[in-house]
C-alpha cells in the first residue's frame, strides 16, 4: 500500500482510494450515514405528528377516516413490491448479471411511477375543489380555501383537522420528493449497468441507490398506518 | 431606580432576594475557578517557559486519580446549584392561594392589565405593597415576555394560552416593566413600569376614577349577551352542564378522561368545545373562536368561578371525578 | 513518526517553498472552481466565509453604534431589527458553523490520518456550491426587504406577522444546512475508511477526534433545523398552520424543534476550537496531552449530551415544570465534560517547555475567555436564575464569549498555527502578538459589561433603551472598537505573508502530526508515500532534535 | 459493505412477510383497542421496517459500525420525540392547577 503515489484512476477505483474494498467501503457507509441524516430530516415531522396526534386526537381521527385507507393500502403493496425488484436487482449485480440488472431496476422504476401516479390522483382530489374545478366543497388544503365540511366534525375541531391535512400533505410530499429524487438515478444506474460498467466486484452505486430505495420504502411503511388507519375503527 | 450608573438591580420582591443568593453564589464559583485556573496557567506559562530550543520536558502521560478529582468535585457543585434552582423555580409557579388575580394581555406593543376589581391598566401596574400577586398572562398575537427585573420575575405571553406568574412586592416604588421577548418594531418602546404602593394609597387608588366595572360583572353580561344562558342555566333543565360550583373541580368527561376545570378548561370549552366535552352532554355548543376577545375570555373566566352552588341546594354538578 | 521522512534534508537558515505544491497546481478558474482537492476546497471556503465575517461584523459594527445612545435615534426601530438578524443569521449560520471544519477541518483531516483526500472530494466540492447557493438566497432576503424576525424565528411573529422577507431567507437557511450536513458525513466516513496504516482510533490527533464529534452532530442535528425552517416557509407561503394559534398551531413546539439543533449547534462552533487547542497547546508546551483519551472522550460525551439540554432555552415560556426541571439536570451534566477539558489542558502545560508564540498566546486567550463563557453558562442552566437573566444582555454576554471568546479565538489561533502549512510562508510574529493581545482586551471590554447590563435587567434585542443603562452601554461600544481593529490587523499581516511572507519550511513550530511531514504547502496529492503511524499523537519526547528548527 | 449473497428465496419470503403484515395492520386498524391502536400499528410498522432493513438492506450481514449507524439515528429521533413529549404529556401536572 504505501508505494503508490497518486495513481492514475483506473476502471472505477478512484485516486484518492488505495483498492476497491476500501472505495467500497466509504460510499456504503456514507449512504448509511446519509440514511441517518434523513431518520432526522422526517423524524422533525414525525415529533410533530405525535405532538398534533396527542392534542388533537378527535381531528386527526376524523382526517385520517377520511382519507382512502384502500388507495394507501394498495400504494403500500406497491412500493413493497418495488423493493424486493430493488433488491433482487441488487442480488442480479452481485451476481454479475448486468441484463437483469437493467430489467430489474426498470421494474422498480415502473413500480414508483404507479405509487407517484396513484398520488397524483389522490392530490388531485384533494386540491381540484380549492380552484372550482371539482366544484363545490371539500378542499383539503391548508390555507384560507381549507374547507372541513366534508368531513363532518364539530365546528370548533374544524380548524384542528387543518394540521392533519398539513402533516399529510408535508409528510407525503416530502415522501414523494424523495421518490422522484430517485427515479432518474435508478435510470441512470441502470443505463450504467446496460453498458456493463458493474460487476460482481464493482457494483457499489447498484447497492447504494437499494439502500436509499429501501429507506424511502421504510418511511411509508410508518406513513400508512399514521396517515391512514388512524380513524378507521 | 433613576440613579445614573447602578452597578446591581433594585431587590423588591420576596423571590429577589433567593434568586440573588443563588446568583451570588454561582458568581463567587465562577470567579473561584476563572482566576484560579488563569493564575495557574499564567504560573506555568512564566515558570516553564521555554529556555532553550533544547528543552525536552518529561512526558507526563495523565492520571486517573487527578481526572476523577475533577470529575467528581464538579458534579458535586452543580448538582447543588440544580438543586437549589430548582427550589426556587418551584416557589415561582406555585402562587399562594391568597393572592389577588391581575390578568395581563401582551399586544404589540403594549401590556393591557386588569385588576381582581375591574380596573384596566395599559404599561402600569398598580398593586399594593406585601400583597401577593398573581399574574395570568397571554397575548393577542405574537409571543412577548413579561419581564420585571426588580422582581427577578419573567414569564412569556404565548398567544392561545395561559401562563402565571406571581410577586408580592416588598418594597414601594416604580419599577420597570419590559417586554424580554422580540416581538417586532417597536419591541423596545413595549415598556412600562410597576407602580408598588402602601395599602391605603392602593384603596386611595383604586378609588379614584369612575368606578370600573369588576370582570365578573362584565362576564355577566357578556354571558347574557353571548346566549350562554340559554343552554348553562343554574338549574340543570339546560342543553349544557351547569356551572354553578365548576370552576377548580375535577370534571369527567365523555370520552372518559378527568380534567380540572381551571383556566385553561374553560376557556378551551369556550373556544373549542367539542374538544373536551363533559360525560352525558351532547357536542352542540358552538365555537367562540373569533367571537370573543382575549380580554372578554378572562372576564367570562371571572364570572364562571365566581358561580357558586346556591346554599342549601344539591345541584346536580356533572359527575364529580376526584 | 516516520522518520525516515522528518530527515529530508532541510536547510537550516533558508527556507524555500517546495517546487511542486497545491496552490501552483493550476491557476485558471476551473482549477479552483471545479477542483476537488480538499485542499483548495478549504481556500474556497475561507475566501466565503471570510466574506461572510466581514459582512457580519460591519452589521456588529451598527448595532455598537446604534444603541451608543438610549433613545436609538441613530436608526429607526425597522432598521435596527434587520440589522441584529443580519448579524445572528450571518455569522451563526454562514461563518460560525462553516468555520473551523470547512476550512482548518477540510485542509487538514486528510493530512492528518495520513490520506490523499476526504472519502467523498466531489460532495466536498458540492458542499461548497450548496453553501453558496444559501448564502446567496439569504443574502438575497437580506438586501431585498431585509428580514426582522432575529435569527431564531420565533413563530407566530416569524410565520404571520414579520413584515420581511421570511421566506427566502429560509429557504437560504434550509439550503445551507445541507452543506453543513455533507461536510459532517464526508469526515465521519473518512475518519472511518481513510485513516493511513497504524493511525489507530486512539493515536488520532484530538482536532480529528473533535471533529468525528462535531460530524455527528452536523449529521443528527442539522436534518431537524432544516425541516422546521422548512415548515416555517410552507406556513408562510401555503398558510399551513403548524406553529400558528390561531389555526390549531403550538408555538411552543416549533422552540422545541428549533432548539433541538440550535443548541448543539453551539458545539458545532465549540468543539472543532477545542480541538485546535488540543494541538496548539502540546506544541508550544512541547508535551503529550494530558488524559488523552478524557479530552477524546469528553467531544463523543459533549457531542451526545449536548443533544439533551435544548429546552434550556425556554424556561419562561411556560413548558411544564418537571420537563425544565429534567432539562435543567441535563444541562449541568454537559458541564463537566467541558471541566475536564481545560483541567487537562492546565496540566499539560505542567513541566512543558512553553513557548509565547501567536498561536499559543490565542490559546491563552482561548482558555480565559472560555472560562468565563462556560462559567456563565451556570447561571442559564439553573431554572432559579435563568428566569431572570434569559432574554437579557446576560445571555448576549455568555454566547459571545463562548462563540465569539471560545469559537473565533481558536478558529484565529488555528489560522496562525497551520498558516506556515496552508500558504508555506511566515507572517510577522510582532503583528501577530499585538493584534492577540488587543482582541482580548477589546473583546472583554465589550462584552463584561453586558453581563451587568443583563443582571440589571437589559432585554436584549431593544433598539432603545432607558438611560441608566447608557454608561455600560457606551463602554461595550468603545470595546468594540478595539476589537474591531483587532481583527483588521490579522487581515492586512497575513495577506502581506501570503505574497511577501518569508517561506516557512515544513516544521516551522517543530509540531509532531503528521500534517507536518510533507511539504509547506503539501503537494496536490498530499503525500509522496503513505505515511506509516508508529507513535501516538503528540509523541514529542520522540521528537528527533535536529528536526525542531525554528 | 456485504458481499454476502442472499439466495432469491429469501427475499421473496421477506416480501410476503410484509404483504402479510401490511394486510394484518388494516385488518387490526378496524377494531378498537382504545390507546392500544397507535401502539399496535407501530409495532407492525417497526416489525416491517426492521424486515426491510436486516434483509433488503442486508444489515444483517453488515459489520456492527452499519448497525450503529441505524441505531444512533433512531436513538437520536426517540431523543426528539421523548424530550419533546416530556413537556406536553406533564404540562397539564400543573403546580398551579386548581385553586
Amino acid at each position: 500500500m504505501p508505494e503508490a503515489s497518486a495513481p492514475p484512476a483506473q476502471g472505477p477505483l478512484a485516486h484518492h482510494f488505495a483498492n476497491l474494498k476500501q472505495q467500497k467501503h466509504a460510499a456504503v457507509l456514507g449512504m448509511w450515514v446519509f440514511i441517518a441524516q434523513e431518520v432526522l430530516f422526517f423524524g422533525g415531522l414525525f415529533a410533530t405528528y405525535a405532538v398534533y396526534a396527542m392534542k388533537y386526537k378527535e381531528a386527526f381521527e376524523a382526517g385520517s377516516g377520511h382519507l382512502n385507507w384502500k388507495i394507501g393500502f394498495f400504494n403500500t403493496l406497491v412500493l413493497i413490491a418495488s423493493s424486493l425488484t430493488m433488491a433482487m436487482g441488487v442480488h442480479s449485480a452481485a451476481l454479475g448479471r448486468s441484463r437483469r440488472i437493467v430489467g430489474w431496476l426498470l421494474a422498480t422504476v415502473f413500480l414508483g411511477t404507479v405509487f407517484l401516479g396513484v398520488k397524483y390522483f389522490e392530490y388531485g382530489e384533494k386540491i381540484a375543489p380549492c380552484f372550482g374545478m371539482g366544484a363545490g366543497p371539500g378542499c383539503l388544503v391548508p390555507g384560507q380555501l381549507f374547507d372541513a365540511s366534508v368531513l363532518h366534525v364539530a365546528a370548533d375541531v374544524a380548524p384542528e383537522t387543518q394540521i392533519f391535512y398539513s402533516l399529510y400533505f408535508a409528510m407525503t410530499g416530502l415522501h414523494a420528493l424523495h421518490m422522484i429524487v430517485g427515479i432518474p438515478i435508478i435510470l441512470w444506474i441502470a443505463h450504467a449497468a446496460w453498458k456493463g460498467r458493474y460487476s460482481p466486484a464493482w457494483h457499489t452505486p447498484v447497492e447504494i441507490v437499494g439502500l436509499y430505495w429501501h429507506f424511502v420504502d421504510i418511511i411509508w411503511i410508518f406513513l400508512f398506518p399514521l396517515l391512514y388507519l388512524m380513524g378507521r375503527h | 431606580m433613576n440613579q445614573a450608573f447602578p452597578l446591581l438591580p433594585e431587590q423588591a420582591s420576596a423571590q429577589a432576594g433567593e434568586v440573588d443568593a443563588l446568583f451570588f453564589f454561582i458568581v463567587a464559583v465562577t470567579i473561584f475557578f476563572t482566576i484560579g485556573i488563569s493564575l495557574v496557567i499564567l504560573f506555568f506559562a512564566v515558570k516553564y517557559r521555554r529556555r532553550s530550543d533544547e528543552d525536552r520536558p518529561k512526558e507526563i502521560h495523565g492520571s486517573l486519580l487527578l481526572e476523577m478529582v475533577w470529575t467528581i468535585i464538579p458534579l458535586g457543585i452543580v448538582i447543588l446549584m440544580f438543586a437549589w434552582g430548582s427550589k426556587i423555580y418551584f416557589q415561582m409557579n406555585r402562587p399562594p392561594d391568597d393572592a389577588m388575580n391581575v390578568s395581563v394581555v401582551g399586544k404589540r406593543w403594549m401590556w393591557k392589565l386588569q385588576h381582581p376589581t375591574g380596573q384596566r391598566e395599559i404599561n402600569e401596574l398598580h398593586v399594593p405593597v406585601g400583597r401577593a400577586v398573581k399574574l395570568t398572562i397571554t397575548s393577542e398575537d405574537v409571543i412577548h415576555s413579561f419581564f420585571v427585573p426588580a422582581f427577578r420575575l419573567k414569564k412569556d405571553a404565548v398567544p392561545g394560552r395561559y401562563n402565571v406568574g406571581w410577586f408580592r412586592a416588598t418594597k414601594v416604588g416604580s419599577y420597570h416593566l419590559f417586554c424580554a421577548e422580540y416581538c417586532g418594531t417597536e419591541h423596545s418602546k413595549m415598556i412600562g413600569k410597576i407602580v408598588v404602593m402602601e395599602p391605603e394609597d392602593y384603596q386611595t387608588w383604586l378609588a379614584g376614577g369612575p368606578p370600573p366595572e369588576s370582570p365578573v360583572v362584565q362576564g355577566e353580561q357578556l354571558f347574557t349577551e353571548l346566549n350562554c344562558i340559554t343552554c348553562h342555566r343554574p338549574d340543570s333543565a339546560g342543553r349544557g352542564p351547569v356551572l354553578n360550583g365548576i370552576f377548580g373541580r375535577g370534571i369527567r368527561l365523555a370520552s372518559g378522561d378527568t380534567v380540572v376545570a381551571d383556566e385553561a378548561y374553560v376557556r378551551e370549552s369556550i373556544l373549542n368545545p367539542a374538544t373536551k366535552v363533559v360525560a352525558g352532554y351532547q357536542p352542540v355548543m358552538p365555537t367562540y373562536q373569533g367571537l370573543v376577545s382575549e380580554e372578554q375570555l378572562i372576564a367570562l373566566i371571572a364570572y364562571i368561578k365566581s358561580l357558586q352552588i346556591p346554599s342549601g341546594e344539591t345541584v346536580p354538578v356533572p359527575e364529580e371525578a376526584e | 513518526m516516520n522518520q525516515g521522512t522528518e530527515a529530508k534534508p532541510m536547510t537550516p537558515e533558508v527556507n524555500t517553498l517546495p517546487k511542486e505544491h497545491y496552490l501552483n497546481a493550476g491557476y485558471d478558474w476551473k482549477s479552483w472552481l471545479l477542483t476537488t482537492d480538499h485542499k483548495r476546497i478549504a481556500i474556497l471556503y475561507l475566501i466565503s466565509i471570510s466574506v461572510m465575517f466581514i459582512l457580519g461584523g460591519l452589521y456588529a459594527v451598527l448595532i455598537r453604534w446604534n444603541l451608543l445612545v438610549p433613545d436609538g435615534s441613530h436608526m429607526s426601530a425597522e432598521t435596527y431589527n434587520r440589522v441584529f438578524t443580519a448579524h445572528g443569521v450571518i455569522m451563526v449560520f454562514f461563518f460560525l458553523i462553516p468555520s473551523i471544519p470547512a476550512t482548518l477541518g477540510n485542509f487538514l483531516i486528510p493530512l492528518m490520518i495520513g490520506a490523499r483526500d476526504l472519502a467523498f472530494p466531489r460532495i466536498n466540492l458540492l458542499s461548497w456550491y450548496v453553501y453558496v447557493i444559501g448564502a446567496a438566497f439569504t443574502l438575497f432576503s437580506l438586501f431585498s426587504g431585509g428580514l426582522d424576525t432575529g435569527w431564531t424565528f420565533y413563530t407566530p411573529y416569524s410565520t404571520v406577522f414579520a413584515q420581511s422577507n421570511v421566506a427566502f431567507a429560509a429557504i437560504g437557511i434550509f439550503i445551507a444546512g445541507f452543506s453543513s450536513i455533507l461536510t459532517g458525513l464526508n469526515f465521519i466516513v473518512t475518519v472511518h475508511t481513510m485513516r493511513a496504516p497504524g493511525m489507530t482510533w486512539f493515536r488520532m490527533p484530538l482536532f480529528v477526534w473533535a471533529h468525528y464529534a462535531t460530524a455527528i452532530i452536523q449529521i443528527l442535528g442539522t436534518p431537524v433545523v432544516a425541516i422546521t425552517i422548512l415548515l416555517v416557509a410552507l406556513e408562510r407561503l401555503f398558510h399551513f398552520g403548524f406553529f400558528d394559534p390561531a389555526r390549531g398551531g403550538d408555538p411552543i413546539l416549533f422552540q422545541h424543534l428549533f432548539w433541538f439543533y440550535s443548541h448543539p449547534a453551539v458545539y458545532i462552533m465549540i468543539l472543532p476550537s477545542m480541538g485546535v487547542v488540543s494541538e496548539l497547546i502540546t506544541c508550544f508546551s512541547r508535551k503529550r496531552i494530558f488524559g488523552y483519551s478524557f479530552i477524546a472522550m469528553s467531544s463523543m460525551a459533549i457531542a451526545v449530551i449536548g443533544f439533551l439540554v435544548w429546552a434550556h432555552h425556554m424556561f419562561v415560556s411556560g413548558m411544564s415544570v418537571y420537563s425544565a426541571m429534567i432539562f435543567s439536570a441535563l444541562t449541568y451534566l454537559v458541564a463537566i465534560p467541558s471541566a475536564i477539558k481545560v483541567f487537562n489542558w492546565t496540566a499539560t502545560m505542567f513541566r512543558g517547555s512553553i513557548s509565547w508564540e501567536t498561536p499559543m498566546m490565542y490559546v491563552f486567550g482561548f482558555i480565559g475567555l472560555f472560562l468565563i463563557g462556560g462559567l456563565t453558562g451556570l447561571f442559564l442552566g439553573n431554572l432559579g436564575t435563568d428566569v431572570h437573566l434569559t432574554d437579557t444582555y446576560f445571555i448576549v454576554a455568555h454566547f459571545h464569549y463562548i462563540m465569539v471568546g471560545g469559537a473565533i479565538m481558536g478558529y484565529l489561533g488555528g489560522i496562525h498555527f497551520w498558516w506556515p502549512k496552508i500558504f508555506g510562508r511566515k507572517y510577522s510574529e510582532w503583528w501577530g502578538r499585538i493584534s492577540a493581545v488587543l482582541i482580548f482586551v477589546g473583546f472583554n471590554m465589550t462584552f463584561l459589561p453586558q453581563f451587568l447590563l443583563g443582571y440589571l435587567g437589559m432585554p436584549r434585542r431593544y433598539h432603545a433603551y432607558p438611560e441608566e443603562f447608557q454608561v455600560l452601554n457606551v463602554l461595550s461600544s468603545a470595546g468594540a472598537l478595539i476589537l474591531g481593529i483587532g481583527y483588521l490587523f490579522p487581515s492586512l499581516y497575513l495577506a502581506h505573508s501570503m505574497v511577501k511572507g518569508e517561506p516557512a519550511g515544513n516544521n516551522p513550530w517543530g509540531a509532531r502530526g503528521l500534517e507536518w511531514e510533507t511539504t509547506s504547502p503539501p503537494p496536490a496529492h498530499n503525500f509522496d508515500q503513505t505515511p506509516v503511524v508508529e507513535d501516538e499523537a503528540y509523541a514529542y519526547d520522540k521528537a528527533p532534535k535536529e528536526a525542531v528548527v525554528a | 459493505m456485504s458481499d454476502h449473497i442472499v439466495s432469491w428465496k429469501v427475499y421473496v419470503g421477506v416480501f410476503l412477510a410484509l404483504v402479510a403484515l401490511t394486510v394484518t395492520t388494516v385488518v387490526a386498524a378496524s377494531y378498537d383497542f382504545g390507546p392500544l391502536n397507535v401502539i399496535v400499528a407501530l409495532g407492525i410498522a417497526i416489525t416491517k421496517a426492521t424486515l426491510v432493513v436486516l434483509f433488503f438492506m442486508h444489515a444483517r450481514y453488515a459489520g456492527g459500525l452499519t448497525r450503529l449507524v441505524v441505531l444512533s439515528g433512531v436513538a437520536f429521533f426517540f431523543i426528539l420525540v421523548f424530550l419533546t413529549m416530556s413537556d406536553y404529556v406533564t404540562r397539564s401536572w400543573s403546580l398551579t392547577g386548581a385553586s
